[in-house]
């Protein structure tokens, strides 16, 4: 059995008088693909929001409980108040359900986190390129990096999200429904591309495809009432 | 002039209004031949320029009247005549109504007479102009012409002999008051009892509405002060008053 | 520096209670020097009585109605005037010509106040004299208009901004409900940019009754009680601007603030009034 | 597009009459003074009969010329975006992004007050906090420069709040989210995403701001302009200015030679404001 | 063969000087289910926007050619600029890629189409309730309908976007990927509903899923480098 990444323990989830999860226990190993379905509005985003506390900035959002993270230095209890959320949220990547491009140009998106993280300007092109090129929209975009970002179309806009989340290499990455918006050819691509990164990135996805889940989730969880379930194990 | 050289720094004056031609003239000529010092002028009234003099505000405050004695006690003011002035009745030169006896002059401002027609002029009502309390002006006129009888609260103000001269002279149905140095073919002076308010009525004492041009300064005048009052009273500053329209001290 | 936030967040408060810590200096300072006046002569007295310092009588209220004459008067006719120019540049014309419009407009708020009152002196008073045979000129009418144009820019700017900062995916979908744009306008936007929209009528107010140079220059200061829109008239400011006198303990200087402290309430009101109004939505 | 209902032909019939009016009124505005005062421009309106050279260099004063007026005004604006500038956006960032609903809350109505306060009774506070200062504390304190800077700043910091507040707030909440998303601390996420989206609307209120403080007569009169001061030489003195000299050249000019200068005078400050104007409209063109 | 719905000639559609759409010739038949597909970025939701006209308020966009429609009285060329576009778009409803609620209510959402139309108020209740109930929302919302709509979970909001382009009963409805963020049961029974209101309402529908294009599209068309071309067909 692998190491365990994520731990949450009795994590509720409120909107303002609503409970929408309820004492969720949930144990993640490093490097698996877990995907998370369940009728719509059940909290599936709710839940991601709470891994990189997120919530925090929703307004009228409240979560309770613990979850502790794995950064290479044994389990962290992240959800304390001490614990530095934006070194937190730059080591969980989170890619929207609905894209969220940033009113600048393409390549801005790109470099945004990059420069957040303070990495020196030099070996961003590169980085910004693999990046890109991961996700599967390098050669759509390359010839217009300084255009508008928000001129893509749905699909690419959803890949630009996946783009930017992994330019700066996350350890975590928390995806909702990706692939939602895309095409076949793109679809094969991107779950290629989770695949690949399994070896260094634990990923907690939201997915409603089935097919997709037994192509290349670890673990399904389902989730409704409040309820998180375990449905399928692939490993042993 | 030569007084001032060596001099240097900033002279404040504030006050009357109708010393406003002879100041400028003055400071200018004091400031073309010595450039490091500064000469700042502000109106404001006679009023207010014997209670920023008194306050300190201001190295001179002039005042076209004398200041009261209440006043003089007050701030320890030192005051400085240096020309004699009338305080003239204006109307627009258009206006066919040019004399008026002191009791119509009374009326008029009182708001008892209230169109020309009533004085052999158009069909129009009369536009009251007066000044503010500050003004040195309007004591005098107040005082000397009207008897210290009522002025209308339907009168406008203008806020400065330089500011009646205009308003009477843009507005056909106008009459006002103001320092004679100031009266000039814009406008026309309006004999009073037969006495029509100029330079030689003024000096030779048959008009009878006119008073003193003052510069007071706080205690004894020193410094610049001082010496921007020597040259007011010197003739070359003699000249000056002469030149803007009023009768000189000396 | 950028990724700590308190040194930042220290300084900003600091800006901010400074400021307001200043604002109500203000009020403070101005009650404080008011009290004196307004314990030793009646607050009725202020209000009734005549402006005749030479009798010993400084009543104001002339000039608060004066104010309130000539700035309802402006805001009546500048307020439909700018909600239309508004709608101009965002909806009727929202291309090319909008735009050109809007710089036009923007570069009206670069047109000094002063020089609304220098041509108001040459061309309004003169035709309203003319026109309506009655007064000099120098009325509640001219300067309304002349101020009318003072605040209008303001406005329209303040009404065209928060008509534009209406997310566009709110208005696209919309539009593609088949709404013409009139029913937009009336139905996504308006509601979306209500509060913008009252910001701007406080803001023009508030100019209007704040500004000293036009009513000074073409309302005629008169301290009667002005009754009808030909009437001339003295606005608290341009009171304020006319009796200075820097005698702390004269009488005539501390009525100048009871009018400030009047000016000061008076704002206050309609701040309160507005965003009494705004909540309400 | 056509076919319009009845309340489509009004609001657009409605909107075009607005726009024509406002227009003609503007130029009308400014027909008149162009008629009247292109002619009266040059050299000598600004520095009369005075050596350009020497007049710029302060070897001699100029009378009679607008120099000092120009060079009053100009260092109004300087001095007062000096003090207004830093602590409007401060606090304007901080009522948006900072300050709890509450804090909020009290603070936007202290500048909404501050907003819609006159300019004058902030004069008249400039002016008489000048003179108990100069009573009580500092003899050499008199309404200078300096006094009507401070007070002009105090004048245009909440409409530099105001629009820096108000462009902030109304920014998509999706685009707050991302930042954070990304691991953005509050300060980066301003710094990075918010203030350079907000950038146009916060120039936009700096324009409005700057062209308040260029054409403010009220607050000057009371704290410092003065008829004739020369250039001004030092922030502790008074000085002249041009929307003071031309409101006291429009009430008592003494014939048609110094109204000249007066419209000279506003076209010059027009000018003023509207290069002002047109700068800031630049800078606003480049940040995007 | 069914009567022709929908006729485009030679529709061009640029976004600036890209060309996006190349001369696109179509013919849609009355009461069918058109699906259009094709990789992402290659014009898909442009030509939905074509068929109501929305690209005239998009920036940048332009479209050439003509269309026509049939309302019941024959074909009529919608792209004549003549053409009253306000009655187009109410009776071509358009569901978009990303979910726009308006700020304002679920109720107001949904009142809104018939408040355009000068609906008069009396019925409104009743088809709020029905078009609610078809998109399958009702149940999760009846009990919220004054709250934000800007609160619901991103499948919901579909739902409500689906919803609110049925209250007003077009006859052409123009949906881009309406079932992308949902869940399986929620999307069978939005195909249930599209099955059920071929009756009555021509659809033209983005889909990415081969799965959904066999149960219910009459016919699929591929959108690639600005090309249509027809790949199946149900019906004969
Ligand atoms: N407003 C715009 N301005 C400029 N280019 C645009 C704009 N909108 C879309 N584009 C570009 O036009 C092309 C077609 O866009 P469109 O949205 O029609 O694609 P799509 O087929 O719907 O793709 P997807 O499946 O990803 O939604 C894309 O390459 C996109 O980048
Ligand atoms: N900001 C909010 N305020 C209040 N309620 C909210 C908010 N966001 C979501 N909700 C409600 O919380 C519940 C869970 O929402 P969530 O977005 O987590 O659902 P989800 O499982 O992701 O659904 P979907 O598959 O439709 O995206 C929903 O019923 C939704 O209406
Ligand atoms: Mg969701
Ligand atoms: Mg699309
Ligand atoms: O000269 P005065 O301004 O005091 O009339």
């Amino acid at each position: 059995m692998k190491k365990t990444k994520i731990k949450v323990q009795d994590l509720n989830f409120f909107y303002g008088p609503h409970h929408i999860l309820n004492k969720i226990n949930l144990d993640i190993p490093a490097g698996t693909i877990t995907a998370v379905s369940g009728p719509s509005g059940q909290g599936k985003s709710s839940l991601l929001t709470a891994l990189n506390r997120l919530w925090e900035n929703i307004d009228g959002a409240r979560a309770t409980g613990r979850i502790w993270i794995d950064f290479g230095k044994g389990l962290e209890e992240i959800s304390k108040k001490e614990y530095n959320v934006h070194h937190l949220r730059q080591k969980v990547g989170m890619v929207f359900q609905m894209p969220n491009p940033l009113p600048m140009s393409i390549l801005k998106n790109m470099q945004f986190p990059l420069k957040l993280a303070g990495i020196s300007k030099n070996m961003v092109p590169e980085k910004i390129e693999t990046a890109l090129q991961q996700a599967h929209l390098w050669e759509e975009v390359k010839d217009r990096l300084s255009s508008d970002a928000q001129m893509l179309s749905g699909g690419q806009l959803q890949r630009l999200c996946i783009a930017r989340s992994l330019v700066i290499q996350p350890e975590v990455l928390l995806l909702d429904e990706p692939t939602a918006s895309l095409d076949p050819a793109s679809v094969e691509k991107i779950e290629q591309l989770l695949l690949e990164l399994k070896s260094r990135c634990t990923i907690v996805m939201v997915s409603h495809y089935m097919d997709q889940i037994r192509r290349i989730a670890d673990r399904n969880l389902l989730l409704s009432n409040g309820n998180l379930s375990l449905v399928t194990t692939k490993e042993q | 002039i030569d007084s001032f050289t060596g001099e240097k720094g900033t002279l404040r004056i504030s006050g009357g209004t109708a010393h406003i031609p002879v100041m400028k003239i003055a400071a200018q000529k004091i400031m073309d031949t010595h450039p490091d010092i500064q000469i700042t002028i502000a109106g404001g009234g006679s009023g207010a320029g014997i209670k920023q003099v008194g306050e300190g505000l201001v190295q001179i405050g002039n005042s076209g009247r004398k200041a009261s004695d209440a006043e003089i006690q007050k701030y320890e003011l030192s005051l400085y005549k240096w020309a004699i002035d009338g305080v003239g009745t204006v109307v627009h030169p258009d206006n066919p109504v040019q004399a008026l006896t002191s009791q119509q002059l009374q009326d008029i401002f009182a708001g008892k007479i209230n169109n020309w027609k009533q004085l052999g002029g158009s069909d129009r009502a009369i536009n009251v102009y007066t000044r503010d309390e500050s003004s040195g002006t309007r004591s005098v006129f107040w005082k000397k012409a009207l008897a210290k009888g009522d002025i209308s609260p339907k009168a406008q103000f203008a806020s400065s002999n330089g500011a009646m001269k205009t308003a009477v002279a843009k507005n056909p149905y106008a009459i006002g008051y103001m320092s004679v140095g100031y009266i000039d073919q814009s406008v026309a002076p309006v004999s009073l009892d037969g006495v029509r308010p100029d330079l030689e009525t003024v000096k030779s004492g048959k008009y009878k509405v006119s008073r003193g041009l003052y510069s007071n300064t706080k205690g004894p005048a020193t410094g610049l002060a001082e010496k921007f009052i020597n040259y007011l009273l010197s003739p070359e500053g003699q000249n000056i008053v002469v030149q803007k329209g009023f009768v000189p001290v000396r | 520096m950028l990724g700590n936030d308190r040194i930042p967040k220290i300084c900003l408060q600091t800006a901010a209670w400074g400021c307001a810590s200043l604002t109500f200096g203000v009020l403070v300072f101005m009650a404080w020097l008011s009290i004196p006046v307004l314990r030793a002569s009646d607050t009725v007295h202020i209000l009734t009585l005549p402006w005749l310092p030479g009798q010993g009588q400084f009543g104001i209220g002339p000039m608060i109605l004066g104010s309130l004459y000539i700035s309802v008067l402006s805001l009546i006719m500048a307020a439909p005037v700018s909600f239309g120019a508004a709608i101009f540049i965002r909806i009727t014309r929202p291309g090319t010509l909008g735009k050109f419009f809007q710089h036009l407009v923007e570069a009206m708020t670069a047109i000094p106040t002063v020089v609304y009152g220098f041509i108001g002196i040459f061309l309004i008073v003169p035709l309203i004299r003319e026109t309506f045979v009655q007064g000099s000129g120098m009325c509640i009418l001219s300067a309304a208009i002349m101020l009318s144009l003072v605040i209008s820019p303001t406005m329209i700017l303040i009404f065209s901004q928060s008509i534009s900062s209406v997310p566009r995916q709110y208005t696209i979908a919309v539009e593609a409900m088949g709404a013409t744009p009139a029913q937009k306008f009336l139905m996504i936007i308006l509601p979306c940019a209500w509060k913008g929209i009252l910001t701007g009528l406080i803001l023009g107010f508030g100019r209007a009754v704040g500004d000293t140079l036009i009513a000074l220059m073409i309302s005629g200061n008169t301290i009667d009680f002005p009754r009808h829109i030909l009437d001339s008239a003295r606005t608290l400011t341009a009171h304020i601007a006319l009796v200075t006198a820097a005698d702390f303990d004269s009488m005539e200087f501390k009525t100048l603030f009871v009018c400030a402290l009047t000016l000061y309430l008076l704002t206050c009101v309609g701040v309160f009034f507005a965003r009494a109004a705004g909540k309400r939505q | 597009m056509k076919n319009h209902s009845a309340v489509d032909i009004f609001l657009s019939f409605y909107a075009w009459c607005c726009a024509f009016i406002l227009t003609s009124a503007v130029l009308t505005i400014l027909g008149y003074l162009l008629f009247h005062g292109l002619s009266s421009l040059n050299l000598d309106l600004i520095f009369a009969h005075t050596p350009v050279m020497d007049a710029l260099f302060l070897k001699k004063q100029v009378f009679g010329g607008l120099l000092p007026a120009i060079t009053g005004t100009l260092a109004l604006i300087f001095l007062s975006m000096l003090f207004a500038l830093p602590v409007g956006i401060a606090t304007g960032i901080f009522l948006s992004e900072f300050a709890r609903s509450g804090t909020r809350k009290i603070l936007g109505l202290m500048f909404d007050i501050m907003a819609s306060l006159p300019s004058i009774v902030v004069g008249l506070f400039g002016f008489a906090v000048t003179i108990f200062l100069h009573q009580h504390f500092f003899k050499q304190l008199y309404p200078c420069l300096l006094i009507s800077a401070l007070c002009l700043a105090f004048l245009v910091i909440p409409y530099i709040i105001r629009s820096t507040q108000i462009a902030l707030e109304s920014l998509p909440p999706q685009v707050r989210l991302t930042g954070p998303a990304l691991g953005a601390t509050r300060t980066q996420n301003l710094w990075y995403v918010l203030i350079p989206m907000a950038a146009k609307e916060i120039i936009g209120g700096i324009i409005l701001a700057i062209g308040r403080s260029a054409e403010d007569t009220a607050v000057i009169m009371l704290t410092g302009a003065v008829a004739t001061a020369g250039v001004p030489n030092s922030i502790f003195s008074g000085y002249e200015a041009l929307p003071f000299f031309i409101y006291y050249t429009a009430a008592e000019y003494a014939n048609t030679s110094e109204l000249m200068k007066a419209y000279g005078a506003a076209l010059i400050l027009l000018f003023i404001c509207g290069g002002l104007y047109l700068f800031a409209y630049w800078i606003k063109r480049k940040v995007r």
